[in-house]
């Protein structure tokens, strides 16, 4: 495969990818409004939100960096997403899927925070550096969980590559690291509401206290850029826990299916609950989470699991 | 942390599972309530254009502009109300207030526009969808926030009455007077009905500040007889009273005898500042023939111009047909003479029984006068002209009237029937019922006219006080013969009367002859209207002056007739009421100033 | 109730006492003996409760008068204490030692009415207003109206008609105008 | 402060060792060493309640000073009272407090009728306390959804200000007005009851009685909600006299004051109000307190339905509202509203116009004195959710 | 508004800081916004139909007609279905909806905010306040015309107005930007001197935290 078809391969992939994202975020948008007990937007709600934030004349910047954390904010949607194989034994799918490409989405998945907090840090809001400083610290503790739940699954799996761990989870729901390895996808899951940064772990953009945080000055395009981004860093996110937790998917569909659901464990526990004080959100994280990674880790390591 | 703290709030999901809350179609789904206060409307047919709108309006919203299509008219100003939604703050108040209840509010409430100028508008006039919307807010009749119901006036019981000639009502004392007087909307609609177009608003509130100096002067700025007015007014301000399309008007007259009857006579010059008014006597003369309200209000105000006014008076006492047309128990003699002698006192010189025409001529005053204005009212009574009416035992109201003020004795009879049902009609009433009860201890009086009661002219009061006088009123029959037995009168028949004016307006009474009736009598008094006496003017002045195609002498607007020198007023022209005479009086005494200054 | 005026009567001379509703009294004491009469009604009297400090411009007689509304938890009866103080220069002791929450209202009434209060805190802050340049607005000699239309524009093209005057013109023009028809050049 | 406030306020305590120094017993607070940002919490913030603003110095996330301002929202009723007829303040006091007018209206109606010696007919008296009792479900109902809100749980308010506007409706229905009911005049009510209401507030009744079930289980008994409302803004007994605090945060500290049982007005005399009270003092008491005064409304609403009188005159013989003067004199009248003590201030001095009114609302010294003792030393986080459970609302403070 | 009328006040204008030095006007920071044209014909329409469909509403309760802000956005109205979403700061909101009257120091506020606003923006004004001062006509401290300050695309009459009223507003502000009549950004660009000499007749005091509205 010669490396243009590889590029054309990628920007579908990441167009559908984003496209999925948006998507999905609307329809989370409609069950939440169906909790709220009202009908909700229209589920392409947020493609009209990006238009319309693009489509502003004026965009007001506040110096280069400004410029640069949206950008960066992309760049780390955008590696995450690339280095996942979407679907197992899909060329159009694979992206830029290679040895030890675990360890680079790891790097992705916190590289636009880093990248946002450069950005945002120069609006001269003080909200920004609040807000900054929640979702750095956040981010801190929830990937501890993370990093220990997948720590566990590369040891389980011996690899540090996506694709061979989707390929030993194959044959079957029962070889999911779901089931061979149920305590590292429960600190994962667990991580992944802070991720997500949904209640009760949505201390980052708490309208209530910091007019949403980091981005409140981010305006017009730049913000139509954090938007596109997060749908693409949501359909990232999901197909990267589809892949070390799920199985993977082999077909479209089933990629769906899968990652909708991973994502409405989050909405799931969202809408139920209010947000944590901000120390109570890294305590959380520091606690029982990362208790459980270091369980999972263990429960591998010594005690063999299953493979 | 009880782990069903953390599983409970879960169940927001059971909601997801439920019907949402949520309008669909909210903007045509859900229409105001059956009264709710959205946008105004306006009736027009009920809309008097009062203002008290306007006047309760505590954001300063509502304007009162002309509108194309509504008159000017007594008792509507033409105006109506504008309202600035830039101001509005939909309390309804001005619905609450509204005493006609013309303004209403719809139920509907949206209205959008990128002008903000488009936000006023004349509620009736201009094309509003919800114009003709029926829900909406109106005032409940449960409430008032202006008061409807006139303070109670204390008079005599029939039974205290009936027998003599005392001043039935009693007057307001001064709790009631203020509590009526705050009854008043101070909208004005009444000051252009009234003929001498007294300042009504000014002197009510200056009641209700309790300036009852103030008061008195504003009276007196354009009617000079305010205890005759306070008393036998025809009060047409009372009809065109807002208050009076739903509740009872406010009661202008009795508040006007409040003030002179508290006023004491001896603090008027002091009060309306002619104390000094001998200074400024100019060298011109008025002669005025008739001391009744127009000849007098007239002296009154040349006499406070510095004119010198000679009043000549053809019957022993001042007042004209107030004193001798109107019976005591409503306006007693010595209230007439503290008017009457407010006005002498100015240096007013009145000389009695003294008859133009015979006594003096018109010639003699115009020779010796700059000039003459002419009061001398109606006192020819007018006759049914019926079979029978030339009997000695038919009378004129008029002259009966006059006979009880000389206090010349009357041969009262047992069984009276009075034709006619204007005010004069219940007055000869009840003066008879009165002289009945005084001679015979017993009431066998009976009035008839054509009219049919909801029609007749006289007051609704007089008519219920004259039944509670034990007078019989059976309106509705034309009077067709009196019928004479042996030279005295035996009684009068009358047959059923359809309708008394025809479709133009005019007078054409129609008569169904089937149904008949007999009033027994020993007497009849006719008052079906009186005539004037113009007997006065010579042969030569009458071929100069220009008469009206009616009979009357033609005035101009200051009452000035085509001879320059003559001004006439009063019954003669307007009326018959007592507030025209008074009007015509002021307004020829301004004519006369200014022909005197242009002469 | 009686029986504490009486008290307080003892302590110092009281000017005026009045009961207005079985719940509702008020008393008025000398500007100097305020803080005296107050500490004793809260302390010994029971009258914890400040309900509100408020001031009423007597412009004709050249006076405030202040009105401390104390509140009695126990015999539930609310206490108007009045103090009268003279309207120029107004200045009155501070009592924000004895609740925390009077120098709030004697912040307010520092910038509504523009009486001083020594010693109270943050007395100078502005409360409600930013860039007021005019006299304080809450006095009674402040025309707001007048100050409205001045400063903030109204809509023009509003114009109204007093039905008094408006029936005169069409209906009787030319009827006496002059309210006293005496002629003076004569 | 307690020692329960501190152990129950979980996870967040402030150091007050290093910073702020303190300097003969206030806090040097030195914005140029950078140790500090000062951060405006309004007026445009979502986290606010209403048009108001707090200036917060902040280390980090831990709040070190707060100081409210106000005046955003300054419209001088009081001002405008002085140069209006009596009649036509009504319209102007329900603007004093949105979220619950009805006890600006009473407040002033009854001043009038007490110094111009007005006895309201029983009727109205009903429908007044109908009035005023519907209104507090309206403004509690609205307090739920923003407290419930300012924690960052949508659900709640959306739940319970839709329901508020079910409530909403039916005061159109009484009213004629949706949000101001401009229903209380001088002397009386302005409409009876229209024709079925009964039974729809009853149906409304239980559908909210089925909602606050609902809000019972999600919101009350949450776990993060405990966590975060325990232990917030521990107010003591002894503060209540201190600040001049009334109302439910009042009783939740134990002191009885509620005017509805201390000092009856209109009907609540002949109502059994039970006084609620609580020893806790922090805000999820609060909380609790206020959904428990929900309850007792719908409970009140209920029995007043059944009690109101089918005939009998809404209005007192008034006079010519327009003309109408008050002879001389002061009153202050005062009614529970869902904060405290909501009371009105009137001196007469004989005209038609009022010579001074002023409005005493709960939130007066509930947002600014009392706010700004208890927002230091929490975290950011949490002073939404304290000026929330303290109920205030600016434009009965500044009015 | 009145064209002719407003050309008329144009013409007898004069600034507030006419005639101080160079230096000193800027301490007003009276930096005229730049005016920016809209695109190509067709772009601009496709971009408007996006805008009307996803109004981001700065939600700042300016006076009492935030109260019925608040059902409008909660479940029994659901504005969000219209497109409508509350947006916590003005960077990013493209509607202000003023909500009624505004005294000094909120309309001081208001005009920060609609500053901080990105274009195209656009006004929505409630209820008799904005309109000609509303009950609070005479009042020393609330504005009487909104339309003096900033540019205003569309009213809605009331006190307060209805959620539904609010609905319909919105609906016509919709029909107005697909129309491409919401120019108010420039119309503020274009009369900036006008609209800042009127603010600053009024609002004395500048003063405010530089970060912050």
């Amino acid at each position: 495969m010669s490396i243009w078809t590889k590029v054309l391969y990628a920007v579908v992939s990441v167009s559908v990818a984003t496209v999925y994202g948006l998507t999905l975020g609307g329809i989370v948008r409609k069950l939440y409004a169906r909790v709220h007990g009202r009908f909700g937007p229209p589920v392409w709600q947020p493609f009209l939100d990006i238009i319309q934030t693009y489509s502003r004349r004026v965009a007001v910047s506040h110096g280069n960096m400004f410029f640069l954390g949206p950008v960066l904010r992309l760049a780390g949607g955008l590696g995450t997403y690339l280095f996942i194989p979407v679907i197992f034994g899909s060329a159009l799918f694979s992206n830029f899927s290679m040895a030890g490409d675990l360890l680079l989405v790891m790097y992705f998945v916190f590289f636009g925070q880093l990248g946002m907090a450069l950005g945002a840090g120069q609006g001269g809001h003080p909200y920004s550096p609040l807000g900054i400083a929640r979702g750095l610290a956040q981010m801190s503790a929830f990937e501890v969980p993370f990093s220990l739940a997948v720590i566990a699954v590369a040891i389980q799996y011996n690899s540090l590559n996506i694709t061979s761990i989707v390929a030993a989870q194959q044959g079957g729901f029962m070889h999911w690291t779901l089931f061979t390895n149920p305590l590292a996808v429960i600190a994962a899951m667990i991580s992944i509401l802070g991720m997500n940064m949904h209640a009760p772990f949505s201390i980052v953009m708490a309208p209530q206290e910091i007019p949403i945080g980091p981005p409140i000055e981010m305006n017009g395009s730049f913000l139509s850029i954090l938007q596109t981004n997060r749908g693409l860093f949501a359909a990232a996110k999901l197909v990267l826990f589809m892949n070390l937790f799920f199985g993977g998917a082999t077909n479209i569909i089933e990629m769906i299916v899968k990652t909708f659901f991973i994502y409405m464990f989050s909405v799931f526990v969202g809408a139920a609950y209010p947000r944590f004080r901000p120390e109570q959100s890294f305590r959380f994280f520091l606690k029982w989470p990362a208790f459980i990674g270091v369980l999972s880790i263990i429960y591998i390591t010594y005690l063999g699991g299953a493979s | 942390m009880k782990l069903k703290d953390v599983l409970s709030p879960l169940r927001v999901w059971e909601r997801a599972a439920k019907k949402p809350m949520t309008i669909k179609d909210p903007i045509n789904e859900r229409p105001g309530a059956a009264n709710y206060r959205g946008f105004h409307k306006n009736d027009f047919s009920k809309c008097i254009g009062c203002g008290t709108c306007e006047e309760i309006c505590q954001n300063d919203a509502i304007d009162l502009v002309p509108v194309e299509g509504q008159e000017t008219v007594e008792g509507d100003s033409g105006l109506r109300p504008m309202i600035d939604y830039g101001r509005c703050c939909w309390c309804a108040l001005c619905v609450d207030v509204c005493p006609t209840g013309a303004l209403t509010m719809s139920n509907d409430y949206t209205w959008i526009a990128d002008n903000p100028e488009d936000y006023r508008f004349v509620p009736g006039a201009d094309k509003t969808k919800w114009q003709e919307s029926e829900k909406g807010y109106t005032r409940s009749p449960d409430i008032q926030i202006i008061d409807y119901d006139r303070v109670d006036m204390q008079e005599l019981k029939p039974e205290e009455r009936d027998k003599s000639f005392i001043e039935i009502v009693k007057g307001y004392n001064k709790e009631q007077a203020m509590k009526e007087a705050e009854r008043c909307l101070e909208c004005g609609l009444c000051i252009a009905t009234c003929p001498a177009h007294m300042d009504i608003p000014g002197y009510i509130a200056a009641i209700r500040d309790d300036d009852l100096d103030n008061a008195l002067r504003i009276l007196y700025e354009t009617n000079p007889m305010p205890e005759i007015c306070g008393r036998i007014c025809t009060h047409k301000c009372e009809t065109a009273c807002a208050l009076h399309n739903n509740g009872d008007p406010l009661a202008i007259r009795w508040l006007k005898r409040y003030i002179v009857d508290q006023v004491p006579a001896d603090k008027y010059s002091e009060i309306l500042g002619t104390d000094h008014l001998e200074d400024e006597v100019l060298n011109r003369k008025v002669a005025i023939i008739g001391a009744g309200p127009a000849g007098l209000s007239a002296a009154y105000y040349l006499a406070i111009m510095g004119y010198k006014t000679k009043v000549y008076e053809a019957l022993p006492g001042p007042g004209g047909m107030a004193r001798y047309g109107i019976p005591e128990y409503r306006l007693p003699y010595d209230q007439i003479d503290k008017d009457i002698d407010y006005i002498r006192s100015l240096g007013v010189e009145i000389q009695f029984n003294t008859r133009v025409g015979t006594d003096i001529t018109l010639e003699e005053l115009h020779s010796s006068y700059d000039a003459v204005f002419a009061g001398t009212g109606l006192h020819l009574g007018r006759s049914t002209r019926v079979p029978g009416s030339d009997n000695k035992r038919v009378y004129f109201a008029t002259d009966l009237l006059r006979e009880v003020t000389l206090g010349n004795e009357i041969d009262v009879a047992k069984n009276i029937v009075v034709i006619g049902g204007g005010n004069v009609a219940m007055d000869i009433t009840r003066t008879l019922a009165r002289l009945q009860n005084q001679k015979y201890g017993k009431v066998q009086i009976l009035t008839t006219c054509l009219e049919t009661e909801d029609i007749m002219p006289a007051d609704v009061e007089e008519i219920v006080e004259a039944r509670e006088e034990k007078a019989v009123i059976d309106p509705g029959w034309g009077p067709k013969e009196i019928e004479i037995r042996d030279g005295e009168v035996y009684g009068l028949h009358v047959v059923k009367c359809l309708s008394v004016f025809d479709e133009n307006g005019r007078f054409s009474p129609k008569f169904d002859e089937e149904q008949k009736k007999f009033f027994k009598a020993d007497m009849v008094v006719e008052s079906i209207g009186q005539g004037m006496d113009l007997s006065y003017l010579s042969e030569n002045i009458k071929s100069n002056l220009k008469f009206t195609p009616r009979g009357r002498i033609e005035v101009d607007d200051n009452f000035q007739s085509s001879l320059q020198w003559l001004f006439v007023g009063g019954d003669i022209i307007q009326g018959p009421d007592v507030i025209h005479g008074i009007a015509n009086g002021y307004i020829a005494a301004k004519g006369i100033d200014t022909y005197l200054n242009r002469k | 109730m009686e029986q504490l005026v009486k008290r307080i009567n003892g302590m110092i001379h009281l000017k005026a006492y009045n009961r207005q509703r079985d719940d509702l009294f008020f008393i008025t004491v000398e500007k100097s003996q305020l803080e005296l009469v107050l500490s004793h009604l809260k302390n010994n009297e029971g009258f914890t409760h400040l309900a509100f400090l408020q001031a009423v411009d007597f412009l004709e007689d050249s006076k405030f008068q202040l009105t401390y509304m104390l509140y009695n938890y126990d015999i539930r009866v609310n206490l108007g204490v009045k103090v009268l103080i003279g309207r120029d220069k107004a200045e009155m002791t501070s009592i924000h030692k004895l609740w925390a929450h009077a120098w709030q209202y004697q912040r307010e009434l520092h910038e509504l009415f523009g009486i001083n209060f020594p010693g109270s805190p943050r007395v100078e802050e502005s409360f409600v207003l930013e860039g007021w340049e005019e006299m304080p607005p809450m006095r009674r000699d402040f025309d707001t109206k007048e100050y409205s239309e001045r400063t903030f524009y109204q809509r023009p093209g509003r114009s109204t008609n007093d039905p008094k005057e408006y029936m005169k013109e069409k209906m009787y023009k030319n009827y006496a105008a002059s309210p006293r028809i005496r002629r003076d050049d004569e | 402060m307690s020692n329960l406030s501190e152990s129950k306020y979980r996870g967040f305590k402030a150091d007050r060792s290093k910073y702020p120094e303190m300097e003969n017993g206030k806090p040097v607070i030195d914005l140029e060493s950078h140790r500090y940002t000062k951060l405006w919490q309004g007026p445009q913030h979502p986290g606010v309640t209403g048009n108001m603003a707090v200036e917060l110095i902040v280390n980090g996330d831990e709040i070190v000073s707060a100081k409210t301002h106000v005046g955003y929202l300054h419209r001088a009723f009081e001002k405008l009272m002085e140069r209006r007829r009596y009649i036509q303040c009504f319209p102007l006091v329900c603007r004093i407090c949105v979220p619950e007018p009805d006890t600006n209206e009473y407040c002033v109606s009854a001043a009038m009728e007490d110094l111009a010696g007005i006895t309201v007919p029983e009727r109205a008296l009903w429908l007044r306390t109908l009035n005023l009792e519907m209104s507090r479900i309206g403004s509690y109902l609205m307090w739920l959804g923003g407290q419930a809100g300012s924690l960052g749980m949508g659900a709640v308010g959306q739940w319970t200000i839709g329901m508020r506007d079910f409530w909403l409706d039916l005061f159109e229905e009484m009213t004629g007005g949706r949000v101001y009911h401009m229903y209380m005049i001088p002397g009386g009510v302005r409409k009876t009851l229209p024709d079925g209401f009964r039974d729809r507030a009853r149906g409304l009744i239980v559908r909210t009685r089925k909602l606050l079930y609902d809000v019972e289980n999600t919101f009350l008994s949450n776990a993060i909600i405990k966590s975060r409302l325990q232990g917030l803004g521990v107010i003591t007994t002894e503060m209540v006299d201190e600040f001049g605090i009334v109302g439910p945060i009042a009783r939740a500290t134990g002191r009885e004051c509620d005017i509805r049982i201390n000092n009856p007005y209109v009907k609540y005399g002949e109502l059994d109000v039970k006084m609620l009270t609580s020893t806790v003092g922090d805000a999820y008491a609060r909380a609790e307190l206020r959904y428990r005064d929900l309850h007792q409304s719908l409970d009140l609403v209920t029995e007043i339905l059944n009690r109101i009188p089918e005939d009998g005159p809404i209005q007192a013989d008034m006079p010519n509202l327009l003309n109408w003067k008050i002879p001389a004199g002061q009153t202050y009248v005062k009614a529970e509203s869902t904060r405290g003590e909501h009371g009105f201030y009137m001196v007469s001095d004989g005209s038609g116009k009022p010579r001074r009114v002023f409005a005493r609302g709960a939130s007066y010294t509930h947002a600014i004195s009392l706010l700004e003792e208890l927002a230091v030393n929490i975290s950011i986080s949490d002073l939404a959710g304290l000026m929330v459970s303290l109920h205030t609302c600016p434009p009965e403070i500044e009015r | 508004m009145n064209r002719k009328h407003i050309d008329e006040i144009e013409k007898q204008m004069k600034l507030a800081n006419e005639g101080l030095p160079e230096e000193e006007r800027k301490f007003f920071a009276d930096v005229i916004p730049t005016r920016v044209d809209p695109f190509n014909k067709y772009w601009e329409q496709f971009l408007n139909w996006a805008r009307s469909r996803s109004l981001w509403m700065l939600a700042f309760g300016t006076g009492c007609g935030a109260t019925e802000l608040r059902p409008l956005m909660t479940s029994r109205f659901d504005m969000a279905r219209f497109g409508i979403f509350p947006r916590p700061t003005p960077r990013q909101a493209s509607v202000f909806v003023v909500g009624g009257y505004a005294s000094i120091k909120t309309i001081k506020r208001i005009i920060r905010s609609y500053e901080q606003m990105q274009g195209p923006k656009y006004v929505i004004a409630l209820g008799s306040c904005t309109i000609n001062g509303g009950m609070y006509y005479d009042s020393y401290n609330t504005i009487n015309r909104l339309d003096y300050y900033i540019p205003v695309d569309v009213y809605i009459a009331g006190c307060m107005p209805r959620p539904e009223a609010l609905i319909a507003g919105f609906n016509r502000l919709k029909e107005k930007i697909v129309a491409g009549e919401c120019e108010g950004m420039n119309e503020y660009t274009d009369k900036f001197d006008w609209f800042k000499k009127n603010q600053k007749e009024i609002i004395k005091d500048w003063n405010m935290p530089d970060y912050n509205w």
